[in-house]
Order: C-alpha cells, then structure tokens, then sequence
C-alpha cells in the first residue's frame, strides 16, 4: 500500500508493522525471575512480560500481549534491543527511549543507540499514544528491577 | 427525512457549505489533506462569532461580575447575565434563575452530588439526604461523569448504586427499568443520549418512572443539547445538564438547570466569593440560587461565548442542524456495514439513535483505525469514550468512534468509509 | 525604592506606556473620559497576546484534549500540557505533576476541603482526616473563598474552625499566632496577600509554625501571583493556590500547585472523565495526580492562555513589575492622606504592604464614591471585597479600594486623588 | 459642582442628593402596623421601616436607615409616592419601579407615573447598584403585606 500522502511520514512504517505482524520474542518462556503485567487502562491494551537476569546481563525477556500495533511493535523492537545486553545499559536505554517519548516531538533521536526503535520517534507527537509505546518498555524495566532485586523469583 | 426542512430564513435549504464557512479551523490541513473532523461528540469546533465573543468581551467589556459598580463591571456583567437569559430561553426555563453555570457538565454532576451529600448535616434539607437502604439509580451506558460522582456519593452516604443494564442492541433492559427504579430509589441520574453508543433513551418514560417513586431525576443531555430541542419543562426532570464545548462553545463552561424550589433548599456545594448573602467568623448565611452555587470568579468571557453559541445555533436551526445530522446518519448507517470486517455497536438503525457511531474493525486495533485515519486527514475517536462499562458490557476494549455535527459532510462520511477500506487492507 | 530595576533587555527602564500597548481595552473612554483602571485586584485586564492564545487555538488547534489520537488532538493536547510546564516553572515546582487546573482559585480551596472530608471513607487517607477536637486554622483577614469552604469542612468534619486575630494596624496579632497554631491544628490556610487590606503576611512564620505542629499549610496566593514572584520550594508551605484572571490571564482557569506526595495520597474530589484510572459499574480506581484532580473537560483554551499570560509576566519581568508597583504604592500612601476625610484600612507604610489601598471617606458612602468615579472614568471598588470579616473588625460597612498593576501610571493615581476631592466636596 | 462630563448625564441628579441631604418621611413613627427590617449584605446598607395602612390606602410610612445616597434618595422618594395611595395602586407602581430596575437600561420609565423616581433609571444600568435603588421598595412592600395580611400589628 502506498503513503496515504506525500508530506507524511506516516507513523507506520514497515519496521512497525513487520513487527507487528512477526513479533519477536514472543511467548513466555518458563525459565524467568520475574514476571509482571502490565495494562494501559484508557485503551485496554495489556502485556505479561518475563525476565530473566545472568551475571549482571539481560539474559532473556519473553512475553505475551495484546493490543495497537504500536504497542506491541515497541514490545517487540524492545526485546530485541535488551537482551543480552548488560542490565545497567539497558536502563539506559529505556531512560533515551522514554525522553523520546516524552519529548513532545521537540527530542531528536538517535539511531545509533535506539537502532530500531527511532521508528517509534513520530509517536510523541501524539500524547494520548505515548502509553502505547512505552507499554512493553515499562514493563520490562519493572520486571527488571523486581529480578535484579531478587524479589518475584519463582519457587 | 431529508435535510431539507421547513425553515424560513437564510437556512430553508440546509447549506452546509454556507455552515462551515463559520468556522475557521475546518479550513485547515493535516498531514496534506483537507481536514476530516468526525469527532464532535468529543468536542465540537468553534464558529467565528464565538471566538470573536471572547476576544470582544476582554478588549472592549472586561471586569470581575457582579462586585463592581463601575461601567467595565456593569457591562461585564449586563453581558454575564444576559447571556443567562439566553440559556434559560434556550432551554424553555421557567426562570432565568434556574440556569447555574459550572465550569462543565462533570461539575454540574458532582455539583448535585455533593450538594445532596452535604444535606446530611445541613438544617432544612433532609429530602435530600441519602443513607444506608437509599438506591441511587444509573444506567449501564453512563459517561464517567454521571457514574464515579455517584458512586462516590455512595461511598459517602452508605447509600446502594444501582444501574440500568444494557440489552444487546445497546438499550436498556426495558423490563429492568420499573424494577431497578423502586420505592427505595432517591436518584436516578442517566444519559439523554449516550456518546459511545448513540443511543437516545426513552427519557420521558425514565423521568415518570423516578416521579412514581418520588426520586430525584436528573438528565445528563450532553450529547443531547447540540442535536435535539431540550426543553426542560416537557422533559419534566428536576434537573438537566450540558457542556458548552459540545454545543460549539467555548471550553470552561458547563450548565445545570435545575427547579427552582429544589435549588432553593439545596445547600451549597464550594463556598467562596458570590455564593454567600452574609458571612461571619462564626457562621455564614447563603445567597439563594443561581448564585448560591456559582462561588469565586466565574468563567465570564465563556459564560458570554456560550450565549453567542447558543444563538449561533438558534440561528442555524436546532431542527433544520437535526435534520441534516439524521441524512449523515442514514447514510452513514448504509455504507458503513460496506466495509469489511466493521461491526457497529449500538443501535444499527436510525430509530432513536444520534448521528454517533462507534465500531470495531476486525484485526484492527481502534488506535490504529483512528491513527491512520488521521494520517488521511479524518479525525475520529478510539478508546473507551469515557464510558468503560459500555465497553464491558460488549466485550471489546475499545471502539472507534465517528460523531457528526452541524457541518458534517456526506462526501465526508465517504472519505470515512474509503480511509476504513484502506486501513483494513493494510492490516490484512 | 525607584521604578527602575536591574532588568536586562527592553524593559531595562520600566515603560509604562510600552505596557500599556499591550492592553486593548485601555484605549477605551468611559463617560467621555480616558479609562483609568484601578480595580486589577477584582481582575486584571488581558493583553492582546493572551485573548490571540485563545482565539488562535479555537481557530487552528481545536479538540479536546488527552482522549483524542487524532492531530488536533495531540496538538491541543501538546499547548495544553506544555502550558502545565510552563506554570510548574513561573511557580519553579519540583514536578509538572504538582500543577492542577482548576476554574478558579475558589474551586482549588474546595477541591483540598472536599478531598480532606473525602479522606473519612477514603482507604489510606488518614493522614487528611478530621473530626472533632482537631482545629483548622485561617486568618481574619481570609477572601470567603478561603473561610467559607473551611467552616464547611468544620461543619462536616464536626472539627474547630479558628482564626488568626487582626490588630488595628491591619496585620495578625503576632503574638497570637502560636497559640492559634497549636498540637491540634490540622490544617492552616491563610492568604499570603490581602485582597481587602494589602497587608502581606509573614509567610515564612506561619509555614514554619503549621509545619512545628504538624499541620497541613495552604497558601491563598491570589493576590500574590500577580506582584510577587512565587517560588513554592522557597515558600515552603504543602499547597499554594491562584487564579488566572488576576494574573492578566482569561476567566475559567486557576492553579492549585500542591506536593506530590500529598496529592498522591490524597482522595479524590470531583469525579468524571479523566480523573479515573478503570471504572467498572462496581468500583473505580484513580488516575495518578495532577489528572486525578481534573475532571472533565478542562479549561483547555483558557489554560493554554493562562501559560501566555505568565510568559507575558515573565517578559516584562515579575521584579520589574513589582518595583513599579512599589512606586506607585509609595506615591498613593503619600497623596491619598492629603485627600479631607480619607482614612485608609489597613497598613499606611509601604512594607510588608501591596498596592492595594481601602479606604473611607467622610460622610460618602463607598458606593457612591466609586459611582462617582466612574461618572470620571475612573474604576475602582465599593463593598467588603468578599472579605466582610475585615469589614466587621474595623467597624465599617464597606470600603472603597484602589489596586495597582503592571498598567497603572502614577498620572492615574493623581486623577484618583483629584476625584476623590471633587467627591468629598459634592457632599459636603 | 459641575457635571464631570458633558457627554454624561450624571446619576446624581440634583433630586438624588436633595432626598439623601434632606429625607422625607424619615425618622420611625410609633403608629404603625407592620415593621420591618431589611439588609443588602453586600454593602450593609440597611433600612428599619414602618407602614401604616388605612381603609386599603397606605396611610403612613416612615423609616430609619443608612447606605448610600442611592438606597436612602430612593427610599425618601418612594415614601412621597405611595403614601395616601390605595394600596393596590402603589404596589403596581412599586411593580414599575422593579421592572424599570431589572431592565438593564432597556426600559423607557413614565414620568406620568412615577414622577420623582425616574430619576434613578440611570441605575438601572448598573446591576450592583439595583439592590440598592429597591432597599426600600423592597422593605415597603414586604411590611404592606404584612400590614394588609393583619400580621406584626403593635399589640
Ligand atoms: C485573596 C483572594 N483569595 C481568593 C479569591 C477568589 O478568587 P476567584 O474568584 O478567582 O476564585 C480572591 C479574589 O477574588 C482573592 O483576592
Ligand atoms: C454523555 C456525556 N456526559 C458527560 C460528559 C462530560 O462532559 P465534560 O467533560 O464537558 O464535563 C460527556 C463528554 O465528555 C458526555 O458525552
């Protein structure tokens, strides 16, 4: 399908829907120290997201959700952003995508560490679609800190 | 029907070109295309002479109301009140003194359940008082507005919530309504016409039914006062309420009307400036009503904008903007289940329903139905719509949802009915 | 003190006749007469660039706001918010979060004595209850705005209302202030600027004090936000109010700012869309602060101007504005008295004092002095200022006031005195 | 004193100020048969009045007060013009009185029939002033009422 106009980046680019339609890493998996879920009450949107934490790292995220396609491609691009990577660093992340997000569209990104997930820039724009993408994100981070914690590991 | 109406005037033939020439903001573009606005449900654009009310009022007129007795404060207020004769014209009042303004119509709701809460300790006003075995009475298609006040009325009071539940189609059970609305019923507070649905209940029959019961009757005509005649005197509740931005006015600005010898044994509900006869360290004496419940500086220049508002729309019509939004309705009605995959919720004919339509697309999210709608230039609603238990009640987290107004379109209803075909696809 | 100030920029010299460019409504005649507008402590008057911020959004950003995924949605919504940062910097708040729109001050003080009496069904509110045995303590001096919502809650929560005495000179009895601020003190509010007498509070005092008891304070800054800069953390106090059309901001719009861990523990007031997190027919969980304090439709064009109106504050410079009220102030202490029969309310020296002058005048009843004064164009106010108390103390009916602002020359304070001579002498 | 501007014809009308400086019928009379008092609690000007009625004609009124010159000219004013009236004759002038003051400076008033009174049809154009122009009108009727109703007689 073609962009609905010339003047627009539309929001949805190919990146989103590809990751929308092919989510990756989804399904939990039963190895995981924490687990949370997450709603967005004013659309319903909702995720279950699992983590697991080795020596310090990311060492998998696993989840299962429903809802807009921004808010699960954000989900999914996210995954594969943080996993592996060393935990301190992916706050960091999450911290950059979150001041993109909360930018008001005045926050320019970049791509160089967010790789994907600059797809996600055109979304501040638009306040009342800001939760969407930080759904999977803010999930992640909770779950991250209750493992790092050690709380919420299972028997 | 049709939208042709017997009018006399500029507006014999309804013009609608000549009706959005009024408003500026429907010249605009987005993302290169000609705006689309279909969510007037939500809030309604702004004519010229409504803008032009407010800014007039603070660079020829302004001073605080009713405290001065210079020229600027006299004007102000001669303005401020007569724009509440307007309103009291508008609805068909009794009395002008009837017409209290809230800054909107969540106000004007909590403004009764507040007052009614405070009855408990307030000499004189025990018909308002509520208690443990009291029933306050709503309906399952509420707007937050009309449904959290009362639950928190409830909260207060020990009283029971009850609601009205909905039927498949998006009305209410009829046979639950005389069962839900008893002798132990207080108030029943509902919708005229619901946002989310469209639905316009049966008012007359809901309104005799609390009389029946000796119960407080409230109407949230929200949705009701920019598309129907509200005259409060053949409604026959005690009190009726509207939003000024839904009816092409200005934000800030809310109306309750209410009977006279209610508001009058009604105590307050905010305390300050205005609302007072005398005050004392000691104890203070209340002014009667409308000012009793219009306390501090009110929302003057929107006060003002709303009774140009109002006439904008007296001067179009209420029958003749009626009339057009039933043709939008009908023939949004017959090409909407055109698209693939769309599922209306609420009523699917025109009977008893306003020109507010909310659906599903399948396999598509409504905030991306809505977003790349907007990406075409046509500005619909997702969510809730402010009335989460509708959404409940249908087992759907969200809805998209297009509204019609004065200056609505036929063409656009099909640029509506192309974006959905295309959004569709793309997600297929 | 002089009307020149270190100011950097275009208004390094304080001019007057720049300021009032901005101001349309100042080139109005009254009576034939020249406006001389001296009644800024009921209302200021908008410059050009606040009515353009909200006439510009009606006709080119229009929707309503937080709900909508559509452009004007998120643009509306985008001005909206942003005017939240902007008032959280004029008020330098530790968090945008701590900002709540409300329709005016008055609205505000409610909304924290609705929310405390909230607080006795409310879980995990204890900390904001009241009952019998605990104090709440204002000042004699308070608008009804801020007394009467407060013997409303005492009258609810069967808590002691309790005030502050005045001294002859117009402040509170200084030594009384311990003793009225006791152990059992749960809530303090008082006025830091008396709209009535001028007088300027020792605010630092009375927060220090209501803070050693462990009390709530509550900041009435209505009067303040339009001379004085505002710094919450520097104040010190939990809550601090004020309201938009005394700050050369549009009607319908005030600010209550409180600390966030207040306001996050703290029950809900009004209840309706956008102030809930889920609702469901049978209980309803709140959004966090500042939305939960926010029901309905907001005030969203009049906010939007309000954040133009600080920002046109901030451009000509709150200091500068105070040192060329300040000006006027000694100049007005200094002419007034030589005015036969006038007797001023309130303090007769510049400190501690703002530029808000009550006073009697022999034999003339206020009415008629301002009546009077207007038939020369000239606008002040006659009454008890909606501060009767103060009235009381000093044992008159009314005063007649005269109150500053960015706008006013010391031209017009000398037409004031030549007005008041010709007053005096038409009754004598 | 000269008029403050040419384009202005003053509230203050000569007749104002000589009813203010020189009141008719004031000072409380002990033959009466209702009295009453009445407040404008917005600027505390007040009235104590008293009402004499007679074979349905208003045979006396007298009254203490104080207020403004509006409020006490308009009183002094309306006590010339109802005494010695049937009762019914001046509560339709006090009827008159009341919509010319209600009309926002929208009513024509009738000299023919209110004489005097038309002088404060400049009031009328001032809302904050109305209440004080009705003080007494207002005061005169509610004990004519209860003088015509046989209440508060003196025993
Ligand atoms: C000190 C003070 N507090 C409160 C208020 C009430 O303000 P508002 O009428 O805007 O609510 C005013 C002004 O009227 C005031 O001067
Ligand atoms: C039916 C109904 N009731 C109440 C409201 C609340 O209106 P407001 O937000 O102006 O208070 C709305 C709109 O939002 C509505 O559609």
């Amino acid at each position: 399908m073609s962009m609905p106009s010339p003047q627009l980046e539309s929001m949805y680019q190919e990146v989103i829907l590809d990751h929308y339609k092919h989510p990756h890493h989804k399904g939990l998996q039963d190895d995981f120290d924490a687990e949370v879920h997450h709603v967005n009450p004013t659309c319903g949107d909702e995720v279950t997201l699992r983590v697991r934490v080795r020596d310090g790292a990311v060492a998998e995220v696993s989840y299962d959700g429903q809802g807009c396609s921004i808010s699960q491609a954000s989900t999914s691009v996210m995954t594969e952003l943080v996993t592996g990577r060393q935990v301190t660093d992916a706050l960091g992340l999450q911290e950059e995508f979150l001041a993109l997000m909360q930018g008001r569209g005045q926050v320019e990104p970049d791509e160089e560490s967010l790789e994907d997930a600059v797809v996600f820039a055109g979304v501040a724009k638009y306040p009342a679609r800001v939760k969407c993408a930080l759904l999977g994100w803010m999930a992640w981070k909770d779950a991250t800190a209750r493992a790092v914690a050690g709380e919420g590991n299972p028997v | 029907m049709t939208a042709v109406t017997d009018l006399s005037g500029a507006h014999a033939v309804y013009d609608v070109d000549r009706v959005r020439k009024d408003f500026p903001i429907l010249g605009r573009e987005i993302h290169g295309r000609p705006l689309v606005y279909l969510d007037s449900a939500n809030s309604a654009q702004k004519p010229q002479v409504v803008i032009d009310a407010e800014a007039d009022l603070y660079a020829h007129h302004y001073a605080n109301v009713a405290r001065a007795v210079h020229t600027l404060g006299s004007e102000a207020t001669n303005a401020f009140e007569a724009a509440r004769d307007t309103v009291a014209a508008f609805l068909n009042a009794p009395s002008r003194d009837e017409v209290v303004f809230t800054k909107n119509i969540s106000e004007a709701l909590n403004l009764l359940a507040y007052s009614f809460s405070n009855a408990s300790t307030f000499p004189g006003a025990e018909r308002f008082r509520l208690g443990p075995g009291d029933e306050i009475v709503v309906t399952e298609m509420e707007h937050h507005s009309n449904l959290v006040p009362w639950q928190l009325l409830a909260q207060r009071t020990g009283a029971t919530f009850r609601w009205i539940p909905l039927d498949d189609e998006g009305r209410l059970v009829s046979a639950a309504i005389d069962e839900v609305i008893n002798e132990r019923t207080k108030v029943v507070s509902f919708v005229y016409q619901s946002n989310a649905l469209g639905t316009i209940n049966p008012v007359a029959r809901l309104v005799a039914r609390a009389r029946e019961v000796g119960a407080i009757s409230i109407v949230d005509a929200a949705q009701a006062a920019p598309h129907l005649p509200l005259d409060v005197q053949e409604i026959g509740a005690d009190f009726v309420a509207f939003t000024g931005h839904k009816l092409y006015g200005p934000t800030g600005v809310g109306v309750l009307w209410g009977r006279y010898d209610l508001l009058a044994a009604m105590p307050p509900f905010l305390g300050g400036g205005e609302m007072i006869e005398t005050v004392d360290m000691t104890g203070t004496t209340y002014a009667a009503p409308p000012h009793r419940f219009e306390a501090g500086t009110p929302a003057i220049a929107q006060v003002v904008a709303l009774a140009t508002a109002v006439e904008w729309v007296q001067g179009v019509g209420l029958d003749a903007i009626h009339a057009h939004e039933v043709a939008l309705l009908e023939h949004a009605l017959e090409v909407l289940p055109t698209v693939e995959g769309l599922h209306i919720v609420g009523p699917t004919t025109a009977v008893d329903r306003g020109a507010t339509i909310s659906f599903t697309l399948d396999g598509v999210h409504p905030h991306d139905v809505a977003q790349l709608l907007d990406e075409r230039g046509i500005a619909v609603r997702a969510g809730h719509h402010c009335a989460r238990p509708v959404c409940v009640r249908y087992g759907v987290a969200a809805t998209t949802r297009a509204s019609f107004a004065a200056y609505t379109t036929l063409g656009e209803i099909d640029a509506l009915v192309a974006g959905l075909r295309e959004v569709g696809e793309m997600f297929r």
